[in-house]
C-alpha cells in the first residue's frame, strides 16, 4: 500500500520535507518536482536507509530549469506522464507544499 | 479504468500553477478520466477575468479554458475563497463562463468519483 | 468493483493558526465532509500542532476564533484526530490541548495511521 | 520630525495585514508622519472593492480606508502587480478610488521622503 | 547604528529568523511579531550571546494571542507603540517575512 | 538636516527563482531605483542565492527567464551585488555564478555591508 510523496519546496526553506520523512513507509514512492529539486543534494536524503526500499524520483526538466544535476545513481528521472502514472499505480497521493 | 480528481491552491502568477496543469494535461491526452478539477485558495485566482498577465509570459487562465474546451473537463470554483480574493458572480460578473461556480460539496463528490485525488 | 463505502479521507494541518487561512481552509473542508457523513479524519503535524495548545485568543489580534470551532468536531462526527508526537517535542509543547479526545501518536504510527486513508489533504 | 514610509505585501485575508494596519494606526494616533504606504505583490488585493469578506471578520479594506479619510494617508497601488491579481483601473473599474494608482517610480519617492521605511 | 529586526515567521517552519541571525550585529534589536512569537523558547535564542548586547522584544498580544509565555528575564514586554518608537531610535528596520 | 543625497537602498533576495514572484519583484524595484539613480545594493541570502547559480534555464517550465535581466545590472548601474558565502556553503555551492562582478561575502561581512544602507527591502 505505498503512498507517493509530491515533494515541492526547498528543504532549504521550509519544513515541509522534513514532515514528508516523518510519515515515510517502506515501499513508499517521492518525486521531487518544482522547487523540491533543490533537495536532492541535501544532507536529510542520506537519512533515508536503503533498506526501506524508499524509490526516489525527479522530474527531469524540473531539475535542469534550475541548475540541479542529478545523481542516476540515487534518483529515478521522470517526466510528466511517468508521474500521472505513479499517481495510478500507487495507492494515495500526498503534496508536500 | 482510474479517475483521477485534482485541486488547484496556487494562483495563476506562480510557476507552480504550471506544473498542475502540465499534469492534467498530461493525464488527459494518455486517456486518463479527469472528474474535475477544484479550485480552492489562491487557486481561484485562476477564474478572474479581468486578471492581466503580460503577453510574453504563460497564460495560466487561458490554457484552463482550452482543457475545458477540448476534454470537457470540469472546472469547479470554490466561491467562498473566490470571494475573499475580489471574484463575484454577481454584477459586475468576472467568473470566467467556463468555471462551475461550486461550494466545498462538490469537492466531497470529487473524492468520491475518483480513485485518486492530487493536490497541486 | 465500484467503491461502495465513501472513502476515507485525511487532512493535514501543518501551519500556525492566524497568519494565513491555511487553518480555516482546512477547518471549512473537514465540516463539510463531516456534514456530509464523509468519514474523515484531522492530523496536526510540524507548526500545525499549534492549533491546538490552549490559551490563545485570538480576539487580542483582531482574528475571529475559528479555533473554538473545534469544540464542534463531535458533532460533525469528526471523531479521529491525530497529533504528531514528534512535532510535540520539537516545540517543548505538552499535551494539554483545547479539545478533547486528541490522539497524540509516535512517528511510526502517525505515519501508519495516515496510511490507511484513501486520499489525503494537506493545508 | 522623523517620517515614515510602510509596504505591504500581504493580502487583506491574512492576519499579518491586521499587523501593518495596527503599526501605521498607531503610528498616525502618536503624531508620526508617514509618508505614505505601498501596496505590492498580494498587498494589492487591500484595493479590491469588489472583494468581499465575511462581516463577523476584520474588514482590512474598510479600515485602510478610513485611515486614508482621517489622516490623508496616501494610498499606492502598484498597478502591475495589482492587475495580475485581477484589479482594473479600466472598465469595469474596481480599484476603490481612495488608492492612487502608482507605478515602483513611487515607491522611489517614498524612500527618498521617508526617514524610515517599514515593510509588511 | 543598529538595526531593527521584525521577525514575523516560525522558524520551525522557515529560514527567515536563521537568516536574521546570520546579520545580526552588536546592540541591534530583535522584535518578535506574528507568528515570530513561536520562536521563543527556540534554541536558536540560545545562540545570541549576551556579549552582542542585543536588544529581545516581543509584542504583549501577538504572543498571547497565540497562548505562548513569555519569559521576562529574556525578553522586553512591548506595544505597538513601542514598535513605532524602535523604528526611529534605530537606524534601519528589515521585517523577516 | 535634510538628506541631500538620495538614500542608499539594499534589496535582499531570499527565495529560488521560479516558484513564486519573488525574485522577478524585487527586480523590478532594483531596475527603476537604477533607473532613478537611486543607489541600490542586491544581496542574496539564504534560497536567494539559487537565483545566481548556471545553467538555469526557466524555458523548460515556461517560465518567462527574468534571470537573463541579470546581465543587465551594469547598464542600470546596479553595481553592488553581494553574496553569502555561508548561503552557498549550506547548499554545497560554488562561485560560479551566471554573472560577473558578484562579491561572496563571509557572514560578518556580509552583515557589515548590509548595515550600511539606509532602506531594506526584502523578497
Amino acid at each position: 500500500m505505498p503512498t507517493l510523496h509530491i515533494v515541492r519546496q526547498s528543504t532549504f526553506n521550509s519544513d515541509d520535507f522534513t514532515q514528508c520523512l516523518q510519515v515515510l513507509r517502506n515501499n513508499d514512492v517521492i518525486v521531487f518536482i518544482d522547487d523540491g529539486c533543490y533537495n536532492l543534494h541535501h544532507p536529510l536524503i542520506s537519512t533515508i536507509g536503503s533498506e526501506a526500499n524508499i524509490q526516489l524520483s525527479v522530474i527531469d526538466k524540473h531539475a535542469k530549469a534550475r541548475g540541479i544535476t542529478i545523481d542516476e545513481s540515487l534518483y529515478t528521472i521522470i517526466n510528466m506522464n511517468n508521474l500521472v502514472e505513479l499517481t495510478l499505480t500507487t495507492n494515495r497521493v500526498i503534496t508536500w507544499q | 479504468m482510474k479517475k483521477i480528481a485534482v485541486v488547484v491552491t496556487t494562483p495563476p502568477y506562480s510557476n507552480l500553477s504550471v506544473t498542475a496543469l502540465d499534469y492534467v494535461e498530461t493525464a488527459l491526452k494518455s486517456g486518463v478520466e479527469l472528474v474535475g478539477v477544484f479550485f480552492y485558495q489562491d487557486g481561484v485566482m485562476h477564474a478572474n477575468q479581468q486578471a492581466q498577465i503580460a503577453s510574453d509570459e504563460f497564460q495560466c487562465l487561458q490554457q484552463w479554458q482550452l482543457l475545458h474546451q477540448r476534454f470537457q473537463l470540469p472546472l469547479h470554483l470554490c466561491i467562498t475563497a473566490a470571494e475573499k480574493r475580489g471574484l463575484s458572480d454577481g454584477q459586475p460578473n468576472n467568473i470566467h463562463p467556463n468555471f462551475t461556480v461550486s461550494g466545498l460539496g462538490e469537492l466531497v463528490e470529487l473524492v468520491n468519483k475518483a480513485d485518486r485525488l492530487v493536490q497541486f | 468493483m465500484p467503491h461502495i463505502l465513501p472513502k476515507l479521507t485525511a487532512i493535514i494541518n501543518s501551519k500556525a493558526p492566524f497568519s494565513n487561512t491555511a487553518g480555516k481552509d482546512a477547518l471549512d473542508i473537514a465540516l463539510i465532509f463531516g456534514s456530509f457523513e464523509q468519514p474523515t479524519s484531522l492530523f496536526f503535524q510540524g507548526d500545525g500542532v499549534w492549533q491546538l495548545i490552549q490559551e490563545q485568543n485570538g480576539a487580542l489580534i483582531s482574528v475571529k476564533d475559528y479555533l473554538k470551532t473545534f469544540a464542534a468536531f463531535e458533532f460533525y462526527d469528526l471523531e479521529n484526530i491525530y497529533v504528531c508526537q514528534e512535532s510535540l517535542f520539537q516545540r517543548s509543547l505538552t499535551t494539554d490541548f483545547h479539545i478533547e479526545k486528541v490522539q497524540v501518536l509516535a512517528k511510526k504510527k502517525f505515519a501508519d495511521k495516515l496510511a490507511t486513508h484513501h486520499t489525503v489533504l494537506r493545508f
